[in-house]
């Protein structure tokens, strides 16, 4: 009896105690950004490695510059499972602390935290994932999704296509087949897919996987098999896509005809296939390696102190890489804040208004460390909050990616209009969606 | 000491039939809802956002799965789809009809879930136990798979995701990215409270006394002249409208959108795990279990900040699995009828006391 | 207890239930075989034989449990080939179990409210408030009920979950719950098994007096020649599911057949 | 008419036109079948003896495979690993009988099974952990199996068969003949059986339940480690597999909840007909149907079979 009322005792003081900490205010003296991560559940294979390149870059920038601008980042990470729940507990809790900006990195995730962005004044980065409407500045002015949305994906895939087969118009009669994951993230790209399969007169075929099937997929490759699409693309995540890549060398299928998008090309999706993976190709737009001295700063000032999680083998390896992009972004938009308002120490308003004023061109990439890192990233303005900019194609060697491409650019003309009727659409279903009252900045 | 009944005479079957007989019994649900009522005016939008409202819902949910599981017997795994069920119906209905008050909405989305649900419900007549159970995972992973397929239940958004659109009900923003976290939570607790009262009044009259004599003898029940079908049918619409105004409530007053991913098996889970923890048949033990199940890893996620061990996120994640694994585990040793049973011992004491026995 | 030698009574009525020529198997074994008897108004009827006689299958396909693949019933001057339990129990059937089917998770109280189901017809809207109507009905009904509680004296025990109970008030509460349907006939499966010779004749004072204070006609079970001899107007015997003998206590206790195959044998 | 062209004949139309994809079909679904087959064994195995229902059998398969897999990443040799994880797997099995079962003993079947989410938890946040989230790559080449397949021209066309699968449904066949043999023919096995009829049966010819429960956690173990090694050679070894063992349950309906070889039956026709179902009828609705088709057929079948294929009727007394 003893032990159980203690156990009841115990779990009552630590809900008072969690009700006193929490209403506690964060002391102001640091920059806090929070990190929302997955280092659990089905889709930890991915977000492991985004989850160490995103903390390690912040890491090295505190301990070698000081933080930014002389002042200390307060990192913290939120573990979510990707799971929407947690997600979105994790917001609550960050909220009141005086979060900068918020990398929700689940899409799911992000469409629960976009309405609440604007309530709650604290900026969303949602780097090339989530809604791809949320481009829309006007509609949107406390999202963002640089580098590309999913639409511009697509349409740089298309694109690359249309090049290996001599031209847009010889897609003609192509069969295009488009596996994905069967959620809100695979479904974004089909009505873009079907346009263009209109415009250019290709076929379309459609596999879906559920989320639970993610580790089987044999049908879908029967199904491949069966319809032989020329080309085949897919929007996977987590441990579909190193099970689609083992699938589809299984069944024969070519595998330099198989592209995946930005969020299907890690490491550890084509290391699953091994040698027969070779020729697998997917969308980047991060660097690949080690290359680069702020790369060769983190595995000094943090890496070899032993303050990161990654594996030794695992470091700077594609979603690595990815997250350090990431945090490169919101390293930018947090020197444009306090050049902005001139404070120390910024909170979300005022990185959105960095965020806003996002501007790294070639040279800037150079200064901060990344030559040739990315492409630059100049299209953000307060209309545009994706900046539409290129990626390149990376191929599976066997071992390991190659750049195989330069910078593909999206079909602007295609994907704006798009963007547009989405964004006018998500308005006007969302009755009372606040007018932007945010004023907008020159760009530095 | 202070809980005894002596002196406590009953001069009427009807106040001896009452609910909570004892008198301390009925102070105490006044000064828990007086607290309940009044909790905006001092907790922080964390509290409300992050912990009650989310509690609050798991609550009702887990009392509709306990009408079903704890009190009529049938073990159910569907209770996630169930609540998309409710979520979604209530979605299409403000979209069609948005000028109609959003929280009756909410409570008529509820019918269709009992509508699903006693579909769902027709297989509990041949089948029992872990069968059941499996059959009921053809409701989840099928509804599952309609909530993705159907575009039309999610006005072909374009991000397969619902997003709640604003509402207010007298002139109070009730939903929608602007409500605050006060105005929701009150809204929850009323609803909460109101179908908590409803349930309690079913399961102490006639309707109850036939659900569970469906569990715990249904061939003395159908003897006795209980119609089997019927009454499991009604136990599954029942319950299904618990967790479908619960499914509705989650979308639109605590996440704010929803993916169909929000209504998957885990969720089922959770919430069987949170009526066996708290105890099966008992609405108390709804409240006790939603409370340990999730509260229990949000106080987790913040113990080592208290102690000042760094510790990684993902860890803490890790060990708050394990954590939860070995108290399902220790309950169910220490005692398998569910915290609501060590509460009624706790009571039984307290009313005999200063005598053990 | 009650002498053997009263005269026959006169409250013995019509016919109230038949059962003409039943045959019931389970894939191939035969439990009955082309049983005949009936059931008068306000009698108390035994039915005796051997384990394994088919004795509980009897009750069972007099309450519509099981289904018989030949004969007819006719109960109340209807005939059915084939009835559901609840039609049985609308008709006015109730029973009792040889293993106590009581429902273990409940009051003793609620077991004995969950009889009167049947009577209770308030509907849902109001039973979700609990209120009006809704509680009269249930205030009315716990009247009847505490009316059986005092009959067999289980007061003390009202709130007790009756599976912390002692066997033998368990039997009981399960008589009240069977009473408070007010059945017209009473089948009770063996309701003197396992008990003493106190709990015996308390149980058989309560039989008798449902009998003749309400008028239940009962058809009973059991295997204590002394009780069922004592209690019963008529006596049905069954061996290996045919029927072996029928008559009053003092005919069957003559009966060759049934002292050979029951009485000599198995006693 | 489209409509019932496409559902009743266009199918049928192509599996003729096309029969070395229906060859294919088929095979593959034999694959996954035999694979689900042995998750449901490793139900079947504990619910034989102990009446539990296992939910932590999927996250065994996890726990198992990646025990091995981190192990030989952890630079042991590949059979030193196989060795160790058996012995993991004897640990986990007299743990899990000491510490959840033994004071659970006599408790509700609900109960028992939800003692089992209970080591699912544990297990899943023990196994992240120490091994990590990260999916890891199975060295099938280092226990002596070759990747690669079998590509047989038949039928006008191309049948492949996958070496791993080859292989597996040879180890599965071979573990269910001889988990038939250890059941029949051997003393331990007829304990099982005995104390499946009746504990205290087995309890009165003089079987420790305690051990009984210590070996048939540990055969589910085996078990779970078989199926993890080839569901993880299909695709990675991560947390993510542990759904996959969700299929076993309908598996379990078709075949009994105690019947060993109605596992393997039942893990066959669900296999097989969720892929047909699929491939030839699952474009017609958009696909994606594998998610629930299963449980579907399950359920169908419930409702005019609800004592499974090999079971006997059930004749309730009372």
């Amino acid at each position: 009896m003893k032990v159980r009322q203690v156990i009841m005792g115990v779990a009552c003081a630590g809900l008072v105690a969690t009700a006193i900490y929490a209403s506690k205010a964060q002391a102001a003296d640091d920059i806090y950004v929070p990190l929302f991560t997955y280092r659990t559940g089905p889709y930890a294979n991915s977000g492991i490695p985004i989850a160490n390149g995103m903390h390690d870059y912040l890491t090295m920038l505190n301990e070698r510059d000081g933080g930014i601008g002389g002042v200390k980042l307060n990192v913290e990470e939120c573990e979510t499972g990707y799971d929407t729940k947690k997600g979105v507990e994790c917001w609550e809790s960050v909220k009141s602390k005086n979060p900068t900006v918020v990398n929700p990195f689940s899409t799911g995730i992000t469409l629960q935290l976009i309405p609440k962005a604007s309530v709650d004044k604290i900026p969303i980065l949602s780097m090339a994932y989530g809604l791809s409407a949320a481009a829309v500045g006007k509609d949107f002015p406390w999202v963002f999704n640089p580098p590309a949305t999913y639409w511009d994906g697509l349409s740089m895939i298309i694109k690359y296509i249309g090049e290996k087969e001599g031209g847009l118009a010889k897609l003609k009669g192509k069969t295009i087949g488009y596996i994905f994951l069967d959620a809100g993230y695979g479904r974004e790209p089909i009505p873009l897919l079907e346009q263009l399969a209109k415009d250019y007169g290709f076929n379309v075929k459609l596999y879906p996987v559920a989320g639970k099937e993610m580790q089987d997929q044999s049908s879908q490759w029967l199904s491949v098999r069966r319809d032989r699409p020329n080309w085949m693309v897919m929007w996977g995540w987590g441990a579909m896509n190193p099970t689609a890549v083992k699938r589809a060398s299984e069944n024969g299928y070519p595998m330099d005809h198989f592209i995946g998008v930005w969020w299907s090309g890690s490491d550890d999706d084509a290391r699953g296939g091994g040698k027969a993976a070779k020729g697998y190709l997917a969308l980047n737009f991060s660097g690949l390696g080690s290359n680069y001295p702020a790369i060769q700063d983190i595995k000094k000032y943090v890496v070899d102190k032993g303050k990161s999680q990654v594996e030794k083998d695992k470091f700077a390896d594609t979603f690595y890489n990815r997250g350090v992009y990431n945090t490169v972004l919101v390293a930018e938009a947090i020197r444009n804040a306090q050049k902005l308002t001139g404070k120390k120490v910024v909170v979300g308003e005022d990185v959105r208004r960095g965020l806003e004023t996002l501007h790294i061109t070639e040279a800037r990439w150079k200064e901060l460390g990344f030559p040739g890192f990315a492409g630059p990233l100049t299209g953000i303005s307060c209309a545009d909050h994706s900046g539409h900019q290129g990626a390149y194609m990376q191929q599976w060697d066997g071992d390991k990616w190659v750049k195989v491409s330069n910078l593909i650019e999206p079909m602007k003309d295609k994907v704006e209009p798009l963007l547009q009727d989405a964004a006018k659409e998500y308005v006007d279903k969302a009755t009372g969606w606040p007018k932007r009252t945010e004023a907008c900045d020159k760009a530095m | 000491m202070f809980y005894r009944e002596a002196g406590q005479f009953k001069t009427s079957y009807a106040s001896d039939q009452a609910i909570f007989p004892i008198l301390q019994d009925r102070i105490g649900i006044a000064v828990i809802l007086v607290a309940a009522f009044s909790l905006p005016l001092y907790a922080n939008d964390f509290i409300l956002n992050a912990v009650m409202i989310p509690f609050l819902i798991f609550a009702l949910a887990s009392i509709g799965l306990n009408l079903l599981t704890g009190y009529t017997g049938q073990l159910s795994l569907g209770t996630g789809a169930f609540m998309g069920v409710g979520a979604y119906a209530c979605y299409k209905l403000t979209s069609i009809w948005p000028d109609v008050n959003i929280i009756v909405w909410v409570i008529c989305s509820g019918f269709f879930a009992a509508g699903v649900g006693a579909i769902f419900g027709l297989p509990s007549l041949r089948i029992k136990g872990f069968y059941l159970a499996i059959a009921t995972l053809a409701a989840q992973f099928f509804l599952e798979w309609c909530f993705i397929r159907i575009a039309w239940l999610y006005n072909y958004n374009i991000s397969g995701a619902i997003e709640v659109p604003q509402r207010t009900v007298l002139g109070v923003i009730v939903t929608g990215p602007r409500a605050t976290s006060e105005t929701r939570y009150i809204v929850v607790l009323a609803i909460v409270v109101a179908m908590t009262w409803i349930a309690s009044n079913l399961m102490h009259g006639r309707i109850g006394r036939t659900w569970m004599a469906v569990r715990d003898m249904d061939i003395a029940a159908e003897l006795m002249g209980i119609r089997l079908l019927p009454t499991k049918l009604m136990a599954f619409a029942v319950s299904s409208f618990y967790c479908g105004v619960a499914g509705a409530l989650m979308v639109f007053l605590w996440y704010g959108g929803a993916e169909p991913a929000v209504f998957n098996i885990n969720q089922s889970f959770t919430i069987l795990f949170m009526i066996i923890i708290g105890g099966l048949g008992s609405l108390l033990g709804a409240y006790l279990g939603a409370a340990l199940i999730y509260i229990l890893p949000i106080v987790l996620r913040f113990v080592p900040e208290w102690l000042g061990i760094p510790i990684h996120a993902a860890t803490v994640e890790h060990i708050t699995f394990m954590i939860v694994g070995v108290l399902i585990v220790f309950f169910l040793i220490v005692e398998p009828a569910g915290l609501a049973r060590l509460w009624s011992i706790g009571k039984q004491k307290l009313r005999v006391w200063p005598f053990p026995y | 207890m009650r002498a053997p030698d009263t005269a026959p009574r006169a409250r013995v009525g019509d016919v109230l239930l038949s059962v003409e020529d039943v045959s019931l198997s389970f894939g191939g074994v035969k439990a009955i075989s082309g049983v005949s008897f009936d059931i008068r108004q306000g009698e108390i009827r035994a039915i005796i034989g051997p384990n394994g006689a088919g004795k509980t299958s009897m009750l069972n396909v007099i309450n519509g449990f099981y289904h018989p693949q030949q004969g007819r019933i006719t109960f109340k001057g209807r005939t059915r080939a084939k009835m559901r339990p609840y039609e049985a129990a609308y008709g006015g059937i109730a029973r009792t179990f040889q293993n106590v089917a009581l429902f273990r998770g409940m009051s003793a109280l609620d077991n004995i409210m969950a009889g009167r189901t049947l009577k209770m017809n308030v509907n849902f809207f109001w039973q979700l408030l609990r209120y009006g109507p809704a509680m009269r009905e249930e205030v009315e009904h716990r009247r009847v009920v505490e009316e059986i509680i005092d009959f067999l004296k289980i007061q003390e025990i009202r709130r007790t979950p009756v599976g912390r109970l002692p066997y033998g008030l368990q039997k009981r509460v399960e008589l009240g719950r069977a009473l408070a349907m007010q059945p017209e006939l009473l089948l009770l499966d063996e309701p003197m098994a396992g008990m003493n010779l106190e709990e015996k004749e308390d149980m058989s004072r309560f039989i008798l007096d449902v009998n003749e204070y309400y008028g239940t006609t009962i058809a009973l079970i059991e295997h204590d020649m002394g009780v069922v001899m004592d209690l019963s107007d008529r006596v049905v015997v069954l061996d290996h599911g045919i029927k072996i003998a029928d008559g009053t206590p003092d005919e069957v206790k003559r009966d060759q057949a049934v002292i050979d195959a029951y009485l000599g044998v198995a006693h | 008419m489209d409509i019932l062209y496409s559902i009743f004949i266009d199918p049928f139309v192509q599996m003729a036109q096309a029969p070395d994809l229906f060859v294919q079909t088929l095979w593959d679904g034999l694959v996954g079948g035999m694979l689900y087959a042995l998750i449901a064994l490793g139900f079947v195995l504990i619910f034989k003896a102990s009446g539990v229902f296992n939910f932590a059998q999927g996250i065994m398969v996890v726990f198992a495979a990646l025990t091995l897999v981190g192990l030989h990443d952890a630079g042991v040799p590949a059979f030193l690993a196989l060795l160790i994880t058996i012995a993991v797997m004897f640990a986990l099995a007299f743990t899990v009988e000491r510490v959840v079962l033994r004071p659970l003993v006599n408790q509700p079947d609900i109960i028992l099974f939800m003692a089992t989410f209970g080591i699912t938890y544990f297990l899943i946040g023990f196994g992240e952990y120490v091994f990590g989230g990260d999916p890891k790559v199975m060295p099938v080449e280092d226990f002596g199996l070759e990747k690669g397949a079998y590509n047989i021209k038949m039928l006008g066309g191309l049948v492949s068969l996958q070496k791993l699968d080859i292989v597996a449904v040879i180890v599965a066949s071979a573990m269910v003949a001889g988990l038939g043999v250890f059941f029949s023919k051997t003393r331990i096995g007829r304990a099982l059986r005995a104390v499946a009829d009746s504990h205290s049966a087995a309890l009165s010819v003089g079987i420790s339940l305690e051990q009984i429960w210590v070996i048939v956690w540990f055969a589910a173990g085996l078990v779970a480690l078989v199926t993890g090694i080839f569901w993880g050679a299909r695709s990675d070894v991560s947390f993510a597999l542990e759904v996959i063992a969700l299929k076993a349950l309908p598996v379990l309906i078709l075949g009994g909840f105690t019947s060993i070889p109605g596992a393997i039956a039942g893990g066959l026709i669900i296999g097989v007909g969720e892929k047909l179902a699929e491939f030839y009828w699952g474009p017609l609705v958009g696909g994606g149907t594998d998610a629930w088709f299963a449980y579907v057929i399950a359920l169908v079948f419930l409702l005019f079979r609800p004592q499974g294929l090999f079971g006997e009727k059930i004749i309730e007394r009372i």
